[in-house]
Protein backbone atom coordinates (compact mmCIF):
# COMPACT_ATOMS: atom_id res chain seq x y z
CA UNK A 1 0.00 0.00 0.00
CA UNK A 2 1.09 3.40 -0.83
CA UNK A 3 1.33 6.71 2.15
CA UNK A 4 2.46 10.04 1.56
CA UNK A 5 5.18 11.66 3.79
CA UNK A 6 5.50 15.08 4.17
CA UNK A 7 8.07 16.94 5.80
CA UNK A 8 8.67 20.23 7.93
CA UNK A 9 10.76 22.55 9.38
CA UNK A 10 14.63 21.06 9.21
CA UNK A 11 13.62 17.67 8.40
CA UNK A 12 11.83 19.43 5.20
CA UNK A 13 15.66 21.38 4.64
CA UNK A 14 17.91 18.03 5.48
CA UNK A 15 15.53 15.85 2.81
CA UNK A 16 15.73 18.30 0.40
CA UNK A 17 11.72 17.26 0.33
CA UNK A 18 8.21 18.53 0.68
CA UNK A 19 6.52 15.19 0.38
CA UNK A 20 6.89 12.00 -1.31
CA UNK A 21 5.13 8.58 -1.34
CA UNK A 22 6.12 5.33 -0.34
CA UNK A 23 5.25 2.04 -0.74
CA UNK A 24 4.73 0.20 2.65
CA UNK A 25 3.49 -3.24 3.61
CA UNK A 26 0.13 -4.38 5.50
CA UNK A 27 0.50 -3.84 8.85
CA UNK A 28 3.53 -0.93 8.88
CA UNK A 29 2.82 0.99 12.55
CA UNK A 30 4.32 4.39 12.63
CA UNK A 31 7.27 3.29 14.78
CA UNK A 32 8.46 1.23 11.77
CA UNK A 33 8.41 4.46 9.82
CA UNK A 34 11.63 5.45 11.78
CA UNK A 35 13.87 2.71 10.61
CA UNK A 36 12.68 3.13 6.45
CA UNK A 37 13.19 7.23 7.28
CA UNK A 38 16.44 6.00 8.60
CA UNK A 39 17.85 3.94 5.57
CA UNK A 40 16.34 6.48 2.71
CA UNK A 41 17.75 9.50 4.14
CA UNK A 42 20.85 8.86 6.99
CA UNK A 43 20.95 12.38 7.45
CA UNK A 44 18.20 12.98 9.47
CA UNK A 45 18.63 9.84 11.83
CA UNK A 46 19.53 12.19 15.05
CA UNK A 47 16.10 13.83 13.85
CA UNK A 48 14.50 11.32 14.14
CA UNK A 49 14.90 10.11 17.75
CA UNK A 50 12.64 13.30 18.75
CA UNK A 51 10.35 13.46 15.68
CA UNK A 52 7.04 12.86 15.87
CA UNK A 53 4.38 11.73 13.88
CA UNK A 54 0.65 13.11 11.98
CA UNK A 55 -1.86 10.65 10.23
CA UNK A 56 -4.10 13.02 8.23
CA UNK A 57 -3.58 16.17 10.23
CA UNK A 58 -3.65 14.59 13.52
CA UNK A 59 -0.77 13.29 15.87
CA UNK A 60 0.10 9.90 16.27
CA UNK A 61 1.55 7.38 18.44
CA UNK A 62 4.21 5.08 17.25
CA UNK A 63 1.79 1.83 17.26
CA UNK A 64 -0.87 3.25 15.24
CA UNK A 65 -0.81 0.79 12.19
CA UNK A 66 -0.99 2.54 9.05
CA UNK A 67 -3.93 3.03 6.33
CA UNK A 68 -3.17 3.02 2.60
CA UNK A 69 -3.55 6.44 1.36
CA UNK A 70 -2.70 7.88 5.03
CA UNK A 71 -0.58 11.28 5.05
CA UNK A 72 2.04 11.01 7.43
CA UNK A 73 3.66 14.21 8.51
CA UNK A 74 6.93 14.46 10.11
CA UNK A 75 7.03 17.08 12.72
CA UNK A 76 10.11 18.14 14.29
CA UNK A 77 10.11 19.78 18.27
CA UNK A 78 7.57 22.40 17.36
CA UNK A 79 8.28 26.36 17.93
CA UNK A 80 5.15 28.56 17.11
CA UNK A 81 4.25 31.15 18.50
CA UNK B 1 -36.57 42.02 33.32
CA UNK B 2 -34.29 41.06 29.71
CA UNK B 3 -31.74 38.78 30.32
CA UNK B 4 -30.48 39.22 26.43
CA UNK B 5 -27.25 39.53 27.37
CA UNK B 6 -26.74 36.09 28.67
CA UNK B 7 -24.92 34.13 26.47
CA UNK B 8 -26.23 29.78 26.04
CA UNK B 9 -22.38 29.34 25.17
CA UNK B 10 -19.54 30.50 24.01
CA UNK B 11 -18.43 30.90 20.53
CA UNK B 12 -15.22 29.47 18.70
CA UNK B 13 -14.78 32.69 16.15
CA UNK B 14 -11.56 33.35 14.39
CA UNK B 15 -8.74 31.09 13.79
CA UNK B 16 -6.70 32.14 11.05
CA UNK B 17 -3.23 31.14 9.26
CA UNK B 18 -1.61 34.05 7.20
CA UNK B 19 1.60 34.94 5.05
CA UNK B 20 -0.49 38.89 5.69
CA UNK B 21 0.50 41.14 8.68
CA UNK B 22 -1.99 40.39 10.95
CA UNK B 23 -4.74 43.01 11.39
CA UNK B 24 -5.00 43.71 15.19
CA UNK B 25 -7.95 46.15 14.99
CA UNK B 26 -9.82 43.77 12.85
CA UNK B 27 -8.85 41.17 15.54
CA UNK B 28 -10.07 43.09 18.29
CA UNK B 29 -13.28 43.77 16.51
CA UNK B 30 -14.01 40.02 16.69
CA UNK B 31 -14.20 39.68 19.74
CA UNK B 32 -16.46 43.02 20.53
CA UNK B 33 -19.49 42.05 22.89
CA UNK B 34 -21.39 43.58 25.28
CA UNK B 35 -21.58 41.09 27.55
CA UNK B 36 -17.66 41.62 27.96
CA UNK B 37 -15.62 42.95 30.92
CA UNK B 38 -12.60 42.80 30.24
CA UNK B 39 -10.32 41.84 26.80
CA UNK B 40 -6.81 40.25 27.34
CA UNK B 41 -5.17 40.52 23.71
CA UNK B 42 -1.49 38.53 23.04
CA UNK B 43 0.80 39.45 20.72
CA UNK B 44 4.03 36.97 20.27
CA UNK B 45 6.63 39.55 18.20
CA UNK B 46 10.13 38.75 16.67
CA UNK B 47 12.31 39.90 18.94
CA UNK B 48 16.13 41.27 18.19
CA UNK B 49 17.93 38.79 20.72
CA UNK B 50 17.75 34.99 21.53
CA UNK B 51 19.78 32.71 23.72
CA UNK B 52 22.41 36.07 23.95
CA UNK B 53 22.75 36.36 20.07
CA UNK B 54 21.54 39.40 18.06
CA UNK B 55 18.63 38.71 15.62
CA UNK B 56 17.84 39.98 12.48
CA UNK B 57 14.34 38.27 11.42
CA UNK B 58 12.50 35.23 11.55
CA UNK B 59 11.01 32.49 9.47
CA UNK B 60 8.29 30.76 10.10
CA UNK B 61 6.89 27.60 8.70
CA UNK B 62 3.64 25.91 9.03
CA UNK B 63 1.79 22.34 8.97
CA UNK B 64 -1.40 24.50 7.61
CA UNK B 65 -4.07 22.46 7.44
CA UNK B 66 -3.10 20.76 10.79
CA UNK B 67 -1.86 24.02 12.36
CA UNK B 68 -5.30 25.58 11.75
CA UNK B 69 -7.47 22.27 13.01
CA UNK B 70 -4.87 22.46 16.17
CA UNK B 71 -5.34 26.31 16.55
CA UNK B 72 -8.84 25.14 16.67
CA UNK B 73 -8.32 22.56 19.41
CA UNK B 74 -6.16 25.39 20.99
CA UNK B 75 -9.55 27.45 21.09
CA UNK B 76 -12.31 24.38 22.26
CA UNK B 77 -9.50 23.87 25.19
CA UNK B 78 -10.15 27.25 26.38
CA UNK B 79 -13.35 27.68 26.17
CA UNK B 80 -13.98 23.97 27.87
CA UNK B 81 -11.67 25.74 30.76
CA UNK B 82 -13.00 29.44 31.13
CA UNK B 83 -16.37 30.94 30.53
CA UNK B 84 -15.12 32.92 27.49
CA UNK B 85 -17.54 35.38 25.21
CA UNK B 86 -15.29 35.04 22.06
CA UNK B 87 -12.06 34.16 21.30
CA UNK B 88 -9.55 34.68 17.91
CA UNK B 89 -6.37 33.51 17.63
CA UNK B 90 -4.33 33.84 13.89
CA UNK B 91 -1.01 32.66 13.26
CA UNK B 92 1.48 34.21 10.89
CA UNK B 93 4.25 32.20 8.52
CA UNK B 94 6.13 33.38 6.10
CA UNK B 95 9.71 35.95 6.91
CA UNK B 96 8.92 38.33 9.07
CA UNK B 97 11.11 41.45 10.54
CA UNK B 98 12.26 42.22 13.87
CA UNK B 99 9.09 43.68 15.25
CA UNK B 100 6.24 42.01 13.29
CA UNK B 101 3.82 40.35 15.13
CA UNK B 102 3.69 36.36 14.60
CA UNK B 103 0.86 35.52 16.62
CA UNK B 104 -2.03 37.03 17.90
CA UNK B 105 -4.89 35.99 20.99
CA UNK B 106 -7.57 38.07 21.67
CA UNK B 107 -9.72 36.78 24.71
CA UNK B 108 -13.24 38.19 25.96
CA UNK B 109 -14.94 37.41 29.21
CA UNK B 110 -16.96 39.23 31.80
CA UNK B 111 -14.37 39.43 34.41
CA UNK B 112 -10.35 39.83 33.52
CA UNK B 113 -9.52 37.03 35.72
CA UNK B 114 -10.68 34.53 33.37
CA UNK B 115 -9.69 36.98 30.00
CA UNK B 116 -5.90 36.74 31.42
CA UNK B 117 -5.96 33.00 32.52
CA UNK B 118 -7.65 32.33 29.31
CA UNK B 119 -5.43 34.31 27.00
CA UNK B 120 -2.37 32.71 29.14
CA UNK B 121 -3.56 29.13 28.90
CA UNK B 122 -3.96 29.54 25.00
CA UNK B 123 -0.69 30.88 23.93
CA UNK B 124 0.87 28.52 25.91
CA UNK B 125 -1.10 25.57 24.32
CA UNK B 126 -0.67 26.90 20.89
CA UNK B 127 3.06 26.04 21.37
CA UNK B 128 2.82 23.21 22.45
CA UNK B 129 -0.01 21.55 20.24
CA UNK B 130 0.56 24.04 16.98
CA UNK B 131 2.87 22.42 14.59
CA UNK B 132 4.46 25.93 13.45
CA UNK B 133 8.62 26.07 13.35
CA UNK B 134 10.90 29.06 13.17
CA UNK B 135 14.62 29.72 12.08
CA UNK B 136 16.30 32.24 13.39
CA UNK B 137 18.46 34.45 11.33
CA UNK B 138 21.63 36.14 12.82
CA UNK B 139 24.50 38.26 11.81
CA UNK B 140 26.43 35.49 11.20
CA UNK B 141 23.98 32.46 10.55
CA UNK B 142 20.96 30.76 10.93
CA UNK B 143 19.37 28.45 13.30
CA UNK B 144 16.24 26.37 13.56
CA UNK B 145 14.56 27.37 16.97
CA UNK B 146 15.07 24.43 19.48
CA UNK B 147 11.76 23.22 20.12
CA UNK B 148 9.31 21.23 22.12
CA UNK B 149 8.27 17.82 21.32
CA UNK B 150 4.28 18.33 20.45
CA UNK B 151 1.85 17.34 23.98
CA UNK B 152 -0.40 14.69 22.26
CA UNK B 153 -3.47 13.06 23.39
CA UNK C 1 29.03 40.81 18.92
CA UNK C 2 26.78 43.90 19.07
CA UNK C 3 24.77 44.07 22.35
CA UNK C 4 23.01 47.22 20.79
CA UNK C 5 19.53 45.34 21.71
CA UNK C 6 19.95 45.58 25.14
CA UNK C 7 18.39 48.21 27.22
CA UNK C 8 19.49 49.98 30.72
CA UNK C 9 16.39 50.08 32.54
CA UNK C 10 12.53 49.97 31.14
CA UNK C 11 10.96 53.14 30.74
CA UNK C 12 7.67 54.89 31.81
CA UNK C 13 6.23 55.71 28.36
CA UNK C 14 2.45 56.85 28.42
CA UNK C 15 -0.45 57.91 31.25
CA UNK C 16 -3.48 58.92 30.18
CA UNK C 17 -6.38 60.39 31.09
CA UNK C 18 -8.70 61.27 28.30
CA UNK C 19 -12.39 62.17 27.69
CA UNK C 20 -11.76 60.95 24.28
CA UNK C 21 -12.41 57.09 22.42
CA UNK C 22 -8.98 55.84 23.57
CA UNK C 23 -6.58 54.51 20.28
CA UNK C 24 -5.61 51.26 20.88
CA UNK C 25 -3.46 51.39 17.76
CA UNK C 26 -1.41 54.41 19.05
CA UNK C 27 -1.46 52.84 22.35
CA UNK C 28 0.39 49.41 20.88
CA UNK C 29 2.61 51.47 18.95
CA UNK C 30 3.72 53.05 21.99
CA UNK C 31 4.76 49.80 23.31
CA UNK C 32 6.32 48.95 20.57
CA UNK C 33 10.04 48.03 20.85
CA UNK C 34 12.54 45.39 19.49
CA UNK C 35 13.49 43.68 22.45
CA UNK C 36 10.14 42.76 22.67
CA UNK C 37 9.00 39.24 22.67
CA UNK C 38 5.47 39.72 24.17
CA UNK C 39 3.10 42.17 24.27
CA UNK C 40 -0.28 42.05 26.42
CA UNK C 41 -3.50 44.14 26.56
CA UNK C 42 -5.63 44.62 28.88
CA UNK C 43 -9.38 46.53 27.82
CA UNK C 44 -11.65 46.98 30.44
CA UNK C 45 -15.11 48.23 28.31
CA UNK C 46 -18.19 48.90 29.27
CA UNK C 47 -20.42 45.38 29.83
CA UNK C 48 -24.07 45.24 29.52
CA UNK C 49 -24.47 43.36 32.91
CA UNK C 50 -23.91 43.90 36.47
CA UNK C 51 -24.75 42.19 39.58
CA UNK C 52 -27.67 40.42 37.65
CA UNK C 53 -29.26 43.72 36.43
CA UNK C 54 -28.88 44.78 32.91
CA UNK C 55 -26.45 48.01 32.41
CA UNK C 56 -27.28 50.70 29.66
CA UNK C 57 -24.37 52.95 30.07
CA UNK C 58 -21.77 53.93 32.62
CA UNK C 59 -20.25 57.36 32.95
CA UNK C 60 -16.33 57.75 34.59
CA UNK C 61 -15.32 60.55 37.06
CA UNK C 62 -11.57 60.93 37.78
CA UNK C 63 -9.49 63.19 40.39
CA UNK C 64 -7.72 64.71 37.49
CA UNK C 65 -4.37 65.30 38.32
CA UNK C 66 -4.61 62.95 41.56
CA UNK C 67 -5.20 59.93 38.88
CA UNK C 68 -2.62 60.31 36.29
CA UNK C 69 -0.26 60.95 39.50
CA UNK C 70 -1.47 57.33 40.72
CA UNK C 71 -1.33 55.84 37.39
CA UNK C 72 2.33 57.03 36.88
CA UNK C 73 2.87 55.01 40.51
CA UNK C 74 1.02 51.86 39.10
CA UNK C 75 3.60 52.02 35.99
CA UNK C 76 6.56 52.43 38.64
CA UNK C 77 5.35 49.76 40.89
CA UNK C 78 4.92 47.29 37.75
CA UNK C 79 8.05 48.40 36.82
CA UNK C 80 10.06 47.26 40.17
CA UNK C 81 8.31 44.00 39.68
CA UNK C 82 8.76 42.72 36.71
CA UNK C 83 11.28 43.34 33.80
CA UNK C 84 9.05 45.32 31.54
CA UNK C 85 10.26 46.94 28.54
CA UNK C 86 7.56 49.27 27.55
CA UNK C 87 4.17 50.03 29.73
CA UNK C 88 1.23 52.57 28.60
CA UNK C 89 -1.57 53.10 30.44
CA UNK C 90 -5.03 54.84 29.42
CA UNK C 91 -8.43 55.80 31.51
CA UNK C 92 -10.95 57.14 30.06
CA UNK C 93 -13.45 59.73 31.74
CA UNK C 94 -16.64 60.67 30.51
CA UNK C 95 -20.14 59.25 29.50
CA UNK C 96 -19.47 55.96 27.77
CA UNK C 97 -21.99 53.92 25.52
CA UNK C 98 -21.81 49.66 26.05
CA UNK C 99 -18.66 47.75 24.66
CA UNK C 100 -16.46 51.20 25.06
CA UNK C 101 -13.30 51.31 25.99
CA UNK C 102 -12.44 52.54 29.69
CA UNK C 103 -8.77 51.57 30.26
CA UNK C 104 -6.50 49.82 28.76
CA UNK C 105 -3.08 49.17 29.44
CA UNK C 106 -0.17 47.90 27.05
CA UNK C 107 3.17 46.01 28.25
CA UNK C 108 5.83 44.75 27.05
CA UNK C 109 8.13 42.39 27.63
CA UNK C 110 11.30 39.95 26.25
CA UNK C 111 8.99 37.17 27.50
CA UNK C 112 5.48 36.68 27.48
CA UNK C 113 5.31 35.61 31.45
CA UNK C 114 6.57 38.66 32.46
CA UNK C 115 4.21 40.29 30.21
CA UNK C 116 1.08 38.50 31.63
CA UNK C 117 1.92 38.84 35.00
CA UNK C 118 2.66 42.79 34.99
CA UNK C 119 -0.13 44.07 32.91
CA UNK C 120 -2.70 41.67 35.32
CA UNK C 121 -0.91 43.21 38.34
CA UNK C 122 -0.93 47.09 36.81
CA UNK C 123 -4.96 46.67 36.62
CA UNK C 124 -5.53 45.14 39.88
CA UNK C 125 -3.07 48.22 41.00
CA UNK C 126 -4.82 50.48 39.31
CA UNK C 127 -8.02 49.58 40.82
CA UNK C 128 -6.48 49.16 44.26
CA UNK C 129 -4.98 53.03 44.03
CA UNK C 130 -6.34 55.54 41.11
CA UNK C 131 -8.72 57.88 42.36
CA UNK C 132 -11.78 57.16 39.51
CA UNK C 133 -15.47 56.51 40.33
CA UNK C 134 -18.15 54.81 37.92
CA UNK C 135 -21.98 55.43 37.99
CA UNK C 136 -23.90 52.49 36.57
CA UNK C 137 -26.80 53.20 34.34
CA UNK C 138 -30.02 50.71 34.29
CA UNK C 139 -33.21 50.39 32.79
CA UNK C 140 -35.15 51.87 35.53
CA UNK C 141 -32.38 53.74 37.33
CA UNK C 142 -29.11 54.65 38.53
CA UNK C 143 -26.13 54.00 40.81
CA UNK C 144 -22.80 54.62 41.82
CA UNK C 145 -20.56 51.16 41.76
CA UNK C 146 -19.98 49.90 45.17
CA UNK C 147 -16.10 50.69 45.24
CA UNK C 148 -13.23 50.01 47.59
CA UNK C 149 -11.64 51.90 50.05
CA UNK C 150 -8.13 52.72 48.40
CA UNK C 151 -4.98 50.93 49.26
CA UNK C 152 -2.67 53.75 50.97
CA UNK C 153 1.17 53.85 51.57
CA UNK D 1 -6.35 79.09 58.30
CA UNK D 2 -7.70 78.01 54.79
CA UNK D 3 -8.40 74.66 52.58
CA UNK D 4 -9.79 73.68 49.70
CA UNK D 5 -11.97 70.66 50.00
CA UNK D 6 -12.93 68.64 46.79
CA UNK D 7 -15.45 66.38 46.71
CA UNK D 8 -16.00 63.24 44.31
CA UNK D 9 -18.26 60.89 42.71
CA UNK D 10 -21.26 60.14 45.62
CA UNK D 11 -20.11 62.42 47.54
CA UNK D 12 -19.72 65.34 45.21
CA UNK D 13 -23.52 64.44 43.96
CA UNK D 14 -24.80 64.48 47.65
CA UNK D 15 -23.11 67.39 48.72
CA UNK D 16 -24.00 69.17 45.20
CA UNK D 17 -20.62 70.93 45.83
CA UNK D 18 -17.68 70.55 43.68
CA UNK D 19 -15.26 71.95 45.78
CA UNK D 20 -15.06 75.09 47.94
CA UNK D 21 -12.99 76.43 50.72
CA UNK D 22 -12.87 76.52 54.25
CA UNK D 23 -11.67 77.76 57.51
CA UNK D 24 -9.25 75.54 60.21
CA UNK D 25 -7.69 75.93 63.02
CA UNK D 26 -4.09 75.32 63.78
CA UNK D 27 -3.33 71.52 63.80
CA UNK D 28 -6.56 70.18 62.79
CA UNK D 29 -6.21 66.72 61.78
CA UNK D 30 -7.47 64.98 58.96
CA UNK D 31 -9.99 62.75 60.90
CA UNK D 32 -11.01 66.58 62.79
CA UNK D 33 -12.66 66.81 59.49
CA UNK D 34 -15.24 64.09 59.38
CA UNK D 35 -16.71 65.92 62.48
CA UNK D 36 -16.42 69.31 60.42
CA UNK D 37 -18.06 68.04 57.62
CA UNK D 38 -20.89 65.60 58.99
CA UNK D 39 -22.07 68.77 60.32
CA UNK D 40 -22.26 70.54 57.38
CA UNK D 41 -23.52 67.95 55.14
CA UNK D 42 -25.51 65.93 57.06
CA UNK D 43 -26.74 63.56 54.12
CA UNK D 44 -23.09 62.03 53.93
CA UNK D 45 -22.51 61.40 57.28
CA UNK D 46 -22.89 57.66 56.52
CA UNK D 47 -20.53 57.66 53.31
CA UNK D 48 -17.63 60.17 55.88
CA UNK D 49 -17.20 56.45 57.31
CA UNK D 50 -15.68 54.85 54.26
CA UNK D 51 -14.11 57.96 52.89
CA UNK D 52 -10.39 58.29 52.16
CA UNK D 53 -8.97 61.63 52.26
CA UNK D 54 -5.92 63.23 49.61
CA UNK D 55 -3.88 66.05 50.85
CA UNK D 56 -2.15 67.99 47.71
CA UNK D 57 -3.04 64.77 44.99
CA UNK D 58 -1.43 62.28 47.54
CA UNK D 59 -3.51 60.09 50.33
CA UNK D 60 -3.01 61.26 53.77
CA UNK D 61 -3.51 59.25 56.89
CA UNK D 62 -5.98 60.39 59.44
CA UNK D 63 -3.86 61.61 61.35
CA UNK D 64 -2.05 63.62 59.10
CA UNK D 65 -1.79 67.81 60.35
CA UNK D 66 -3.30 69.97 57.88
CA UNK D 67 -1.88 72.89 56.87
CA UNK D 68 -2.56 76.44 55.57
CA UNK D 69 -3.87 76.13 51.58
CA UNK D 70 -4.04 72.52 51.62
CA UNK D 71 -6.62 70.55 49.15
CA UNK D 72 -8.32 68.11 50.75
CA UNK D 73 -9.84 65.30 48.28
CA UNK D 74 -12.80 63.69 49.72
CA UNK D 75 -12.56 60.04 47.97
CA UNK D 76 -15.65 57.69 48.14
CA UNK D 77 -14.35 53.96 47.62
CA UNK D 78 -12.84 53.64 44.21
CA UNK D 79 -13.96 52.37 40.89
CA UNK D 80 -11.74 52.71 38.30
CA UNK D 81 -11.26 50.15 35.96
Amino acid sequence: MKITLKFFGQLRELTKCDETEIQVKEDTMVEDLIWVLGERFPNIREHLKVVSFSIDNEYAGKGTVLQDGNVVGLLPPISGG
Amino acid sequence: MSLGYCRPSAEVEVVQLTPEKIDIEALLQGVDDHATGGVVLFLGKVRNHAGGREVTRMDYEAYPEMAEAKMLEVEKQTLGKWPVQKIALVHRTGKLQLGEVSVAIAVACAHRKDAFEACRFAIDTLKEIVPVWKKEYFADGEAWVEGVIPRTP
